[in-house]
């Protein structure tokens, strides 16, 4: 379905979630305790099928974590962005998307192995970079490392 | 970390000869073990990045380094003669490195094969895993800057290589043990 | 005449065989460092043991090669004289072959070379 | 006694970093019994660089030569995607001629890599000669490359706002003569190839991939179109002029590695159609949109879709107004077509992961970044 019948359906059945709108996607801002539930309605629901999380990734804005999750339906060829806020960063803590879609596994190692945010419910969450005596997250925009060579 | 506060030396510090420079008093019989060395010298396959592809092309028909005896490449450092650093080297892989490099039977050597592996290259700066420099983990060659180099600069390395090897002493090894300080 | 043109190629099938190996041991210059004597596993160290209970089916399967391998090393004088000896040496021949015939039959019953 | 019903432990091996069939320094820690593969775990990182880290601190004209070194046998194609994303921020469209040589070279770089893949697909299976005639034409590609670009395998030639410079003069004469001889040497891949019993035999049926697995492991190209996936980016969100050039998204439902194989060789000849189609109708007219020199975006996010020669590269952009982006991302194709790599092993032999490995046609460091 178009961009408007999507906005109008989750306005309907998320009533609580903000949604804004970026030249790409439509975004729905989603609370941390919340997102599984949400995930997993857009997927199974007969009127989305969001069978297809296309990337998750997060973005560390200093004071706090960003998580994004971009997701496309392969039957109804809409897309649809999820954000959540993570306030706490130093144990920031979130359902992991896997039982939903197979390609979080890999996502979520990633994200864990250069942010530091640790997923409850991820099979095996493990570094997947770095070797795993590395002390501390490279993305991190507060990571120090004196082995680094900057201009 | 910024350059200018980077006091301590070049951490890419040049392995020095154990004999000084490959003196030139090479006997007949070093002549011939030479000969036969430099002209059937059998790399290694490794390949981390960009540089294998150009390495592949060096071994494809067009460029063609079977002239010079290198067609024979070894999967196992067992068979190998010589390893073509071609591609990155990263922190996880140094010790890889360091160890496929012990496992090859004795006259070997190293041909450190574009910009990564002489400093870092294109990832020297904000690069937190990239080895700024093959030279570091294992003695080296030759090294044939390029991003990727050419498949005739790649040749013509090999080329360096063998004159390298038909100047050198056959049975005196002239690469320092480095085993005790490696970090 | 015979033996000794044999004695002699076995001596210089060793000796040959002897040179090649011990000039290369004798000529060829070696260091020793730790990692050079360790399994080579693509360049990781090897991880669990190898001292594992394999399928028997290998075993089997080697045990049943070995066998007509060792037949096929049988034909090989008989080849050779075949023609002076004639009739009488064919039709000894197909009797050990039909008798190894018997027990490649006798493997395949017992599944021994299926593979898993 | 059954002979399959005694008691064996398992076994575990390194396919590691220095493997002739990773194509790169991927290691798999393989459990096996005897030759039977129960379980793996992929281990990357042997060539993580940082790219993410480092694009943060270049600008936004800069950190695009970073891209064609992720997926070095997609460089054009990197590059189109980056400067595509900076060129939706700053709301500007590339010319109408750099347009259409953006999307011929996309086009010849799609070429080039799948014919790599080809020579290598049959190294790894045993067959030295694929190898060498993979090479021939794609030595030719390379040679156009270098004409036009300067360089043979990263060519840093398409930028933000079009292309660095004019094409070559006898381009156009060279891509025909170059199209001329690949549609004929096709028939040769099927003789080599395609038609031997044993190559036949180590891949139909071997490594078979269900479309609902493909899209929840999230695979995407020629692995996912395989099984029978409509996801090809050119067709579903097109860009530089895709939607004007008429093509074929071509689709296999058996999704085994014969499958992968054959979609890949039929690509092959949708890129020569478009190519044939561009050639000798490249519009005049300016290559380039002149940019300042400080490129700035406006705050926000961007993201990009494009569709390089192993699946679909996603390069969001998140920029808040300075001269150097604040988060690059890039959702690479390979990193999760190597998920796909761990359920079709399950009890496969050592011998089919060879093949697995090779139609998946892995880029390691375009998992590690």
């Amino acid at each position: 379905m178009t961009k408007e019948e999507l906005k109008s359906y989750l306005e309907k059945t998320f009533p609580g979630m903000t949604q804004e709108e970026n030249i790409d996607f439509l975004v729905l801002w989603v609370e941390k305790d919340e997102i599984f539930e949400v995930a997993r309605k857009l997927k199974e629901d007969e009127a989305t099928r969001f069978d297809f999380l296309f990337d998750e990734t997060a973005i560390d804005w200093q004071t706090h974590f960003e998580m994004v999750y971009h997701m496309t339906s392969t039957t109804y060829r809409h897309d649809l962005e999820i954000k959540v806020k993570l306030e706490d960063r130093d144990h920031a803590e979130l359902p992991s998307m896997e039982p939903l879609w197979k390609a979080a596994e890999m996502y979520e190692n990633e994200i864990y192995d250069l942010f530091g945010i640790r997923f409850s419910g991820h099979p095996h969450l493990r570094r997947i970079f770095m070797s795993n005596e590395w002390k501390g997250y490279p993305l991190r925009k507060d990571y120090q490392d004196d082995d680094v060579i900057s201009l | 970390m910024d350059v200018n506060k980077n006091t301590e030396p070049f951490p890419g510090e040049i392995y020095e000869d154990e004999t000084g420079n490959t003196n030139f008093l090479v006997s007949s019989i070093d002549k011939l073990s030479n000969w036969a060395r430099s002209n059937s010298l059998w790399p290694l396959t490794f390949g981390t990045s960009c540089c294998a592809i150009e390495m592949m092309s060096a071994a494809s028909a067009k460029y063609d380094w079977s002239r010079f005896g290198f067609e024979v490449a070894r999967a196992t450092p067992r068979q190998a003669d010589l390893i073509i650093v071609a591609g990155t080297i990263t922190k996880k892989m140094a010790p890889v490195l360091k160890r496929l490099y012990n496992q090859m039977p004795e006259p070997k050597y190293v041909i450190a094969m574009g910009a990564c592996t002489i400093t870092g290259g294109p990832f020297f700066y904000n690069s937190y895993t990239v080895v700024k420099g093959v030279d570091n983990i294992i003695p080296v060659d030759v090294y044939i800057p390029g991003c990727p180099p050419r498949p005739e600069a790649l040749l013509e390395g090999m080329m360096k290589l063998q004159e390298k090897i038909r100047h050198s002493r056959a049975y005196v090894i002239d690469k320092p043990k480095k085993e005790e300080n490696d970090d | 005449m015979g033996s000794v043109s044999i004695l002699l190629l076995m001596f210089c099938g060793f000796a040959f065989a002897a040179l090649a190996i011990g000039l290369g041991n004798k000529l060829s210059i070696k260091r020793y460092n730790p990692e050079k004597g360790e399994a080579y596993e693509c360049g990781m160290e090897t991880q669990g043991t190898t001292w594992v209970q394999f399928h028997v089916g290998y075993y089997l399967f080697a045990l049943v090669f070995l066998l007509f391998d060792v037949e096929i090393a049988f034909l090989y004088p008989w080849a050779v004289v075949f023609k002076e000896i004639g009739m009488v040496a064919f039709i000894e021949i197909v009797f050990f072959v039909l008798v190894l015939f018997l027990g490649l039959l006798y493997a395949h019953k017992k599944k021994a070379l299926s593979w898993m | 006694m059954e002979t399959n019903d005694i008691k064996h432990d398992e076994f575990v091996i390194n396919v590691g970093p220095q493997h002739p069939s990773t194509h790169g320094v991927l290691r798999l820690e393989l459990w096996l019994d005897g030759e039977e593969i129960i379980d793996s775990k992929p281990h990357l990182g042997y060539i993580h660089r940082g790219i993410e880290k480092m694009s943060e601190a270049l600008g936004y004209k800069q950190f695009i030569y970073l891209t064609s070194r992720m997926d070095y046998l997609s460089a054009h194609i990197n590059n189109q995607a980056c400067s595509l994303a900076i060129e939706k921020g700053l709301q500007i469209e590339a010319p109408a001629r750099a347009q259409v040589i953006r999307v011929l070279m996309a086009e010849l770089t799609r070429l080039a890599s799948h014919q790599l893949w080809w020579g290598a697909l049959g190294l790894d299976l045993g067959a030295v000669s694929p190898f060498f005639y993979a090479f021939r034409e794609r030595e030719m590609i390379l040679e156009i490359f270098e004409e036009t670009c300067g360089s043979r395998l990263t060519m840093n030639y398409i930028t933000p706002g079009g292309v660095v410079n004019d094409l070559h003069p006898d381009f156009v004469r060279k891509v025909k003569v170059l199209i001329e001889q690949l549609k004929g040497n096709l028939h040769e891949y099927y003789q080599l190839l395609t038609g031997n019993v044993i190559f036949q035999a180590r891949t139909r049926g071997v490594g078979i991939l269900s479309a609902e697995d493909a899209v929840s492991l999230g695979c995407t190209g020629p692995v996912a179109r395989a099984s029978g996936v409509k996801c090809d980016v050119r067709k579903l969100h097109p860009y530089d002029g895709y939607d004007k050039v008429e093509f074929k998204e071509v689709l296999n439902d058996k999704g085994d590695n014969f499958a992968r194989y054959w979609l890949r060789i039929e690509e092959m000849k949708q890129s020569i159609y478009i190519i044939e189609q561009l050639i000798d109708n490249i519009p005049e007219g300016s290559y380039r949109e002149k940019l300042k020199g400080i490129v700035k975006l406006p705050a926000g996010e961007y993201y990009q879709r494009v569709e390089t020669a192993r699946g679909e590269l996603g390069v969001y952009l998140v920029s808040d107004g300075k001269k150097e982006p604040y988060r690059v991302r890039f959702r690479t194709p390979n990193f999760s077509n190597l998920n796909a790599l761990r359920p079709m092993m399950k009890g496969a032999k050592i011998g089919d992961m060879v093949s697995m490995m090779a139609t998946l046609d892995l880029i390691i460091p375009d998992i590690d970044r």
